[in-house]
């Protein structure tokens, strides 16, 4: 058992690094120049929020639309602190803790509700939260905090969502991860067979909030500059279709996923006023394909299939 | 703050709700009826605003004939969005409905705004007078009265409609169970259609009321009185007509005492007053609790 | 001191007494039935039993503690398990899942653990698997331990569902109408099986049901409730002939034989 | 698990080659000088086309294609044509740093003309200070914009200015002893210039209050505000937003003097607002019915273009572009050093007045001050704070 582990690991751990030489290699010698490594990091920032949504409402079964909250926490508590003085990796993790903390304290009474309920309260919760960051005068309110050093490289953003894949997988495939799925089955069955559903529905919270909220901090000193409104619920939209489109509860589909769809709105950028037209247009067909069992995922599949393995579920 | 301002206030507070109200009847309708948080009714909602004020430059038709014709062109796009986008959705999960919706919604903002430009437009002064009307030291105008009016008789007119008539009797049996009531040959897709049609005719009117009072018509000017008027509906007991109305109201007193104390928590208290009342009483305040039985 | 002891345990809805002064003690190895027409009581005394609902009065005692009012999920840590009367398997996931997910409670190696994947992972998950794979070989499920439980017949979807209640150790065990939809060679089959159980596992047993075959058959006691209130305890074969219970179900007097 | 994987990364990889070729196919070949290569030289255009600032934005562009036409017919630039790539950034700060970067590495544009939104011109600032790529805009009014470094231009008021200009205003000209201010807390112009009034108003603000993007009812702020009878209401925002407010404070029986910031500018603030709308100041950087040629021309040439008169995001972005193109006619060259101290010197007389700039590369020229008549914007006074 552990060695069928270390064996995936090193095998995983081994491919990441080939790609990150691959992409270091290009990205030297200017075949993608920084527009695209500007996007390819975009993307690895929206992957760690997507895996961190994904933790939350394809494993857990919590439709949450207020996770950019949680990023915006972490964006605006790292370069609130890192200004303060701390170094840019601590900055990041304080980020994230102080996001956790709000996953928290805003998971523990929303996570009574259900369905539609808990997407509205956690949509309320986002947008009081922008409201309440426009309001505070050291964060340059409105008009957003300026001058925030772009801390963040390639080697960042990319490691850090390799260890968010291999920390959210570990977490996943395990007893808290499958305490987790029981909760998405079926709640009433899980807490008969001894599972504390509200527990493991905050831990799932918690986690992802904390993701989000080191996503945040990544995205904060990539961009330089952060203002509340980036953060509103259209965000946590774009995270719930990127988790949704990524097929339920596999990584690599969520991985997937959220690739093509960050690089979509950029692709389409020829399309110039009709860009933003084209690109619902396609959410619309891609949700209405998927509905008549063309999944995506399954699309990527045929197009690169090697194997024979067959779509496996969550506990992969 | 004196009686005579507390007073203008809390009619301020109505008119705001009355707002509120006759949008998020049509939000209460379609989730009532199919469970479905319809982010693109608040774009069909801006679609009759502007229906009505090309029925109103170019046909030059007066407020009445603007109205219908406003309310009947949303109805059409409103069956339409359901027969195209949600329809092959039926079986699909909530969510994927959701994500959908949201498709849609962008669709008509973007789409409209590819057509018709993003320059506000305004409706023609005379369409509809707007005189201000004195009531001792308290005033307020025809137009929110119009709009407090409209919304009252439509929610009668939706009750009677949904629990007097054959069709308001298949509604209410799709809502509570689809298959169900498509066992007891109800066609249930036509049901589901005439709901859209009804609540985005509701829409089409509310666009063109609030398009004249605000004199300011543009394809993103749903988003913001969407939010609210969802928060309405889900607030008064979501998929309940008389909550809808009720909800609105109540918000827009709320809201607008919240502006006159401190205004800039107004933003959000909308939303601090919804989660309290959904931690509280999920059901909204008419709703009746659902267990779950085990 | 028996393993349960339920004194006068009652419950209203809106005004309505469910449940009227219900009392029941069950041993450690006993296999109780509880019969009773169509909204008797029976599920709602379960429901008292695993936590659902807290009684208005009365106590329940398991193993000298007191478990009224108590969370579900604590209940089944005192170990007692049920089933449902639907089935509640989680169909998504594997035969093999459904049953590791009744260890959850019973492992305790923390998240930092999880994460970091250090020994005491490895050891407790090894011990998971095989303790799950023991189990669905005694059902003989273990051929389809990677099915997933949507697509098992429905005898094997129930079997799955005690299995997995077994799995969390169980002193006593709950069974909500099991043969419910079961033709005569199935609920035959599961006759037998509760017979096993019980000797196999040495758990105390008590059932819900309609199919008196099975009750008769697998029971040693038996009380019937109507109306909220218990109408007669005794054998099966006492039950069988006793005039109140004839009138409860059949509903007016029976013929002097 | 880990076979998935790398496949997904390759497969994200080869989308952005695609993605990457097909930026490239568009620009002829990256060449060292900035866009100068061959026939054309291409200039960059960010700015809300969509979303909820888009008028801002549309109105802007049409401003800057009408200069872009107007060089082309006189020949372009030393010969050389001009390409203006437009891109939008839906008002939203990440969009505009995605396509800042793609007008910079893909398209290779010799600079770039805004964004238009503060927000925006926030972002993408330290960016084009990177590359070395010249960035002016004509509308971001936030102080912190041209703080980025050389490469930033504004020529447009800064928000403490015009804040500065109408707190003046109102005092010595006005002879206003209280003032009242209402402006939008979730925007950036709306607040900045809300704050500059607010700390150099010598009379006393009797009241303050906000509301937010997107709300059309102020009756319940202006209720409050109404018994303080301030003699002067300052309403820092845009023309759609200003137009609904001016008509509710009539009806709520304001009689106060309304004074405003550059936004009020649009034929839109009329047609919106109605009656209620004339008596009102606001500071602005060219009255159309300035006498100067420049203004006539611009005037003219955006009717005959555009059948719709233009606003103060089409004047001041058409400036924006002509100081720029202006610099590159002068310097014969793309070179951005060579551009960016052109711009530094450049003292030019445009649609929105004499334009130098100061040591921080703002625009310093003359306010002017419109009064709103019979639906009209008339000129009352030019201002030099």
């Amino acid at each position: 058992m552990m060695k069928t582990y270390v064996k995936k690991l090193v095998a995983f751990l081994a491919a990441s690094a080939v790609v990150f030489v691959v992409f270091s290699l290009l990205l030297s010698n200017g075949v993608i120049n920084a527009y695209y490594k500007q996007i390819i990091m975009t993307v690895c920032i929206n992957i760690i929020l997507a895996l961190s949504a994904n933790l939350i409402i394809n494993f857990t079964g919590q439709l949450t639309l207020g996770h950019s909250a949680f990023m915006a926490i972490g964006a605006y508590a790292a370069a609130a602190i890192y200004r303060v003085g701390l170094p840019f990796f601590f900055s990041l993790i304080f980020g994230s803790l102080v996001a956790a903390l709000f996953g928290f304290l805003i998971g523990l009474p929303t996570l009574r509700l259900k369905g539609d309920y808990l997407a509205i309260t956690t949509m309320g919760f986002c947008q009081i939260i922008v409201v309440v960051l426009q309001n505070i005068p050291q964060f340059g309110g409105a008009q957003g905090m300026t001058g925030i050093p772009a801390e963040t490289t390639f080697a960042w953003v990319f490691f850090t969502m390799i260890i968010t894949i291999i920390v959210l997988y570990h977490v996943v495939n395990s007893r808290q991860g499958r305490a987790m799925i029981s909760v998405r089955e079926d709640e009433i069955a899980a807490e008969a067979m001894g599972i504390n559903t509200t527990h493991y529905k905050v831990m799932a919270f918690t986690i992802g909030a904390f993701f989000a909220g080191l996503a945040g901090g990544l995205y904060a000193f990539l961009m330089m500059f952060i203002e509340p409104t980036q953060f509103n619920y259209f965000k946590s939209m774009d995270l719930v279709i990127y988790v949704v489109l990524g097929g339920s509860g596999n990584f690599a589909g969520c991985i997937a996923s959220t690739g093509i769809l960050t690089l979509l709105p950029e692709v389409l950028r020829f399309l110039g006023n009709y860009r933003m037209v084209v690109y619902p247009l396609l959410l619309i067909i891609i949700m209405i394909m998927r509905a008549k069992n063309i999944r995506l995922s399954r699309l990527v599949g045929m197009f690169r299939r090697t194997g024979k393995e067959g779509d496996n579920n969550a506990a992969a | 703050m004196t009686f005579v301002e507390f007073l203008q206030q809390l009619i301020n507070g109505l008119s705001l709700g009355s707002v509120y109200a006759l949008i998020a009847l049509g939000y209460t309708m379609v989730y009532g009826i199919i469970g479905l948080i319809n982010f693109a009714h608040c774009d069909i909602y801006m679609v009759g605003a502007y229906i009505g004020f090309f029925a109103a430059t170019s046909l030059h038709l007066p407020f009445i004939p603007t109205l219908i014709l406003a309310m009947a062109g949303a109805g059409i796009v409103g069956v339409l969005v359901e027969r195209i986008a949600y329809r092959p959705l039926r079986k699909a999960s909530n969510i994927s409905l959701l994500i959908t919706a949201m498709g849609v919604s962008l669709l008509l903002e973007n789409g409209f705004n590819c057509i018709f430009g993003g320059d506000p437009r305004s409706y023609p002064h005379d369409i509809l007078k707007q005189t201000n009307i004195e009531l001792g030291p308290v005033h307020t105008d025809s137009l929110h009265l119009i709009i407090l009016a409209t919304s009252l008789v439509l929610m009668v007119l939706l009750q009677i409609i949904i629990y007097r008539t054959k069709i308001g009797k298949a509604m209410r049996a799709t809502s509570a169970d689809k298959d169900a009531a498509a066992l007891m040959g109800i066609n249930v897709n036509a049901t589901i259609s005439a709901t859209f049609a009804i609540g985005s005719a509701l829409a089409g009117a509310a666009g063109v009321l609030v398009g004249i009072l605000y004199n300011s018509i543009d394809p993103y000017m749903g988003i913001q009185p969407g939010i609210k008027a969802f928060t309405a509906a889900v607030f008064g007991g979501i998929g309940l007509i008389p909550g809808a109305f009720l909800g609105g109201l109540i918000l827009g007193v709320i809201e607008t005492f919240v502006t006159a104390w401190y205004s800039p928590l107004a933003g959000a208290i909308g939303f601090i007053i919804l989660i309290i009342i959904l931690i509280i009483k999920p059901s909204g305040l008419l709703g009746k609790k659902v267990s779950e039985k085990v | 001191m028996p393993l349960l002891d339920i004194k006068n345990i009652s419950i209203q809805f809106g005004g309505l007494s469910a449940v009227d002064k219900f009392s029941m003690s069950i041993g450690e190895n006993d296999i109780y039935g509880l019969i009773g027409p169509n909204g008797a009581g029976k599920t709602t005394v379960f429901n008292m039993l695993t936590g659902v609902y807290s009684p208005d009065s009365g106590t329940i005692m398991f193993d000298g503690k007191s478990i009224a009012g108590m969370k579900p999920y604590d209940i089944t840590r005192m170990r007692i398990a049920r089933t449902f009367q639907n089935i509640r398997l989680m169909k998504n996931l594997s035969v093999l899942d459904n049953v590791k997910i009744s260890f959850v409670s019973q492992t305790d190696y923390g998240l930092a653990t999880s994460i970091l994947r250090l020994p005491a992972y490895f050891h407790q998950e090894k011990d998971i698997e095989e303790k799950s794979m023991a189990l669905l070989k005694v059902f003989n499920l273990d051929g389809k331990k990677d099915e997933k439980a949507a697509n098992l017949p429905y005898g094997e979807q129930r079997r799955l569902e005690i299995a997995r209640a077994l799995a969390t150790n169980p002193k006593l065990l709950l069974l909500d109408e099991p043969a419910a939809g079961m033709n005569p060679q199935e609920t035959q089959e599961l006759t037998e099986l509760i017979r096993w159980i019980r000797e196999k596992f040495h758990i105390a047993i008590l059932l819900i049901e309609h199919d008196m075959r099975l009750v008769m058959g697998v029971c040693e006691k038996i009380i019937v409730l109507d109306y909220g209130k218990i109408i007669a305890e005794g054998t099966p074969k006492e039950i069988q002939s006793n005039p109140k219970v004839i009138e409860a179900y059949l509903g007016e007097e029976a013929p002097h034989a | 698990m880990l076979k998935k994987f790398v496949a997904c990364a390759l497969s994200v990889a080869l989308v952005a080659g695609f993605a990457g070729c097909s930026g490239n196919a568009s620009g002829q070949g990256g060449s060292p000088a900035g866009g100068a290569a061959g026939g054309t030289i291409k200039i960059g255009f960010i700015g809300p086309l969509t979303g909820s600032a888009s008028s801002y934005g549309q109105s802007s562009q049409r401003g800057l294609q009408l200069l872009e036409e107007q060089t082309n017919k006189a020949g372009g630039i030393n010969g050389q044509k001009v390409k203006v790539i437009s891109v939008d950034d839906e008002g939203k700060p990440a969009s505009a740093v995605n396509g800042g970067q793609k007008l910079i590495n893909s398209d290779k544009v010799a600079a770039i003309v805004g964004p238009v939104t503060s927000t925006s011109a926030n972002s993408l600032a330290p960016i084009c200070q990177r590359y070395n790529i010249p960035m002016i805009t004509g509308t971001g009014t936030n102080v912190n914009i041209t703080k980025s470094g050389d490469c930033i231009f504004r020529t447009c008021f800064t928000d403490p200015f015009q804040g500065k200009i109408m707190a003046k205003f109102a005092t010595d000209d006005r002879k206003a002893k209280t003032a009242a201010i209402l402006y939008n807390n979730g925007d950036d112009y709306s607040k900045g210039l809300a704050e500059a009034f607010k700390s150099s108003f010598t009379g006393t603000i009797v009241d303050t209050e906000t509301y937010n993007t997107g709300d059309k009812d102020f009756n319940a702020q202006l209720t409050k505000i109404a018994p303080h009878k301030p003699d002067v209401l300052f309403l820092p925002d845009y023309y759609s937003v200003v137009s609904i407010i001016m008509k509710e404070a009539r009806n709520v029986g304001i009689k106060s003097t309304f004074l405003g910031g550059d936004g009020f500018d649009s034929p839109e603030l009329f047609s919106i607002g109605g009656d209620a709308v004339n008596g009102a100041y606001f500071s602005d950087h060219y009255s159309a019915t300035d006498p100067s040629k420049e203004v006539a021309q611009f005037i003219k040439d955006y009717k005959a273009k555009y059948n719709s008169d233009p606003d103060a995001f089409a004047a001041l972005t058409y400036d924006a572009g002509k100081v720029l193109f202006d610099s590159i006619k002068k310097t014969k060259s793309t070179d951005a050093n060579v551009v960016k101290n052109a711009m530094k010197a450049y003292n030019g007389q445009l649609v929105c007045g004499n334009i130098k700039f100061d040591s921080d590369r703002n625009a310093v020229k003359a306010a002017v001050i419109i009064k709103t008549q019979g639906g009209k914007e008339t000129f009352y006074k030019k201002f030099l704070a």
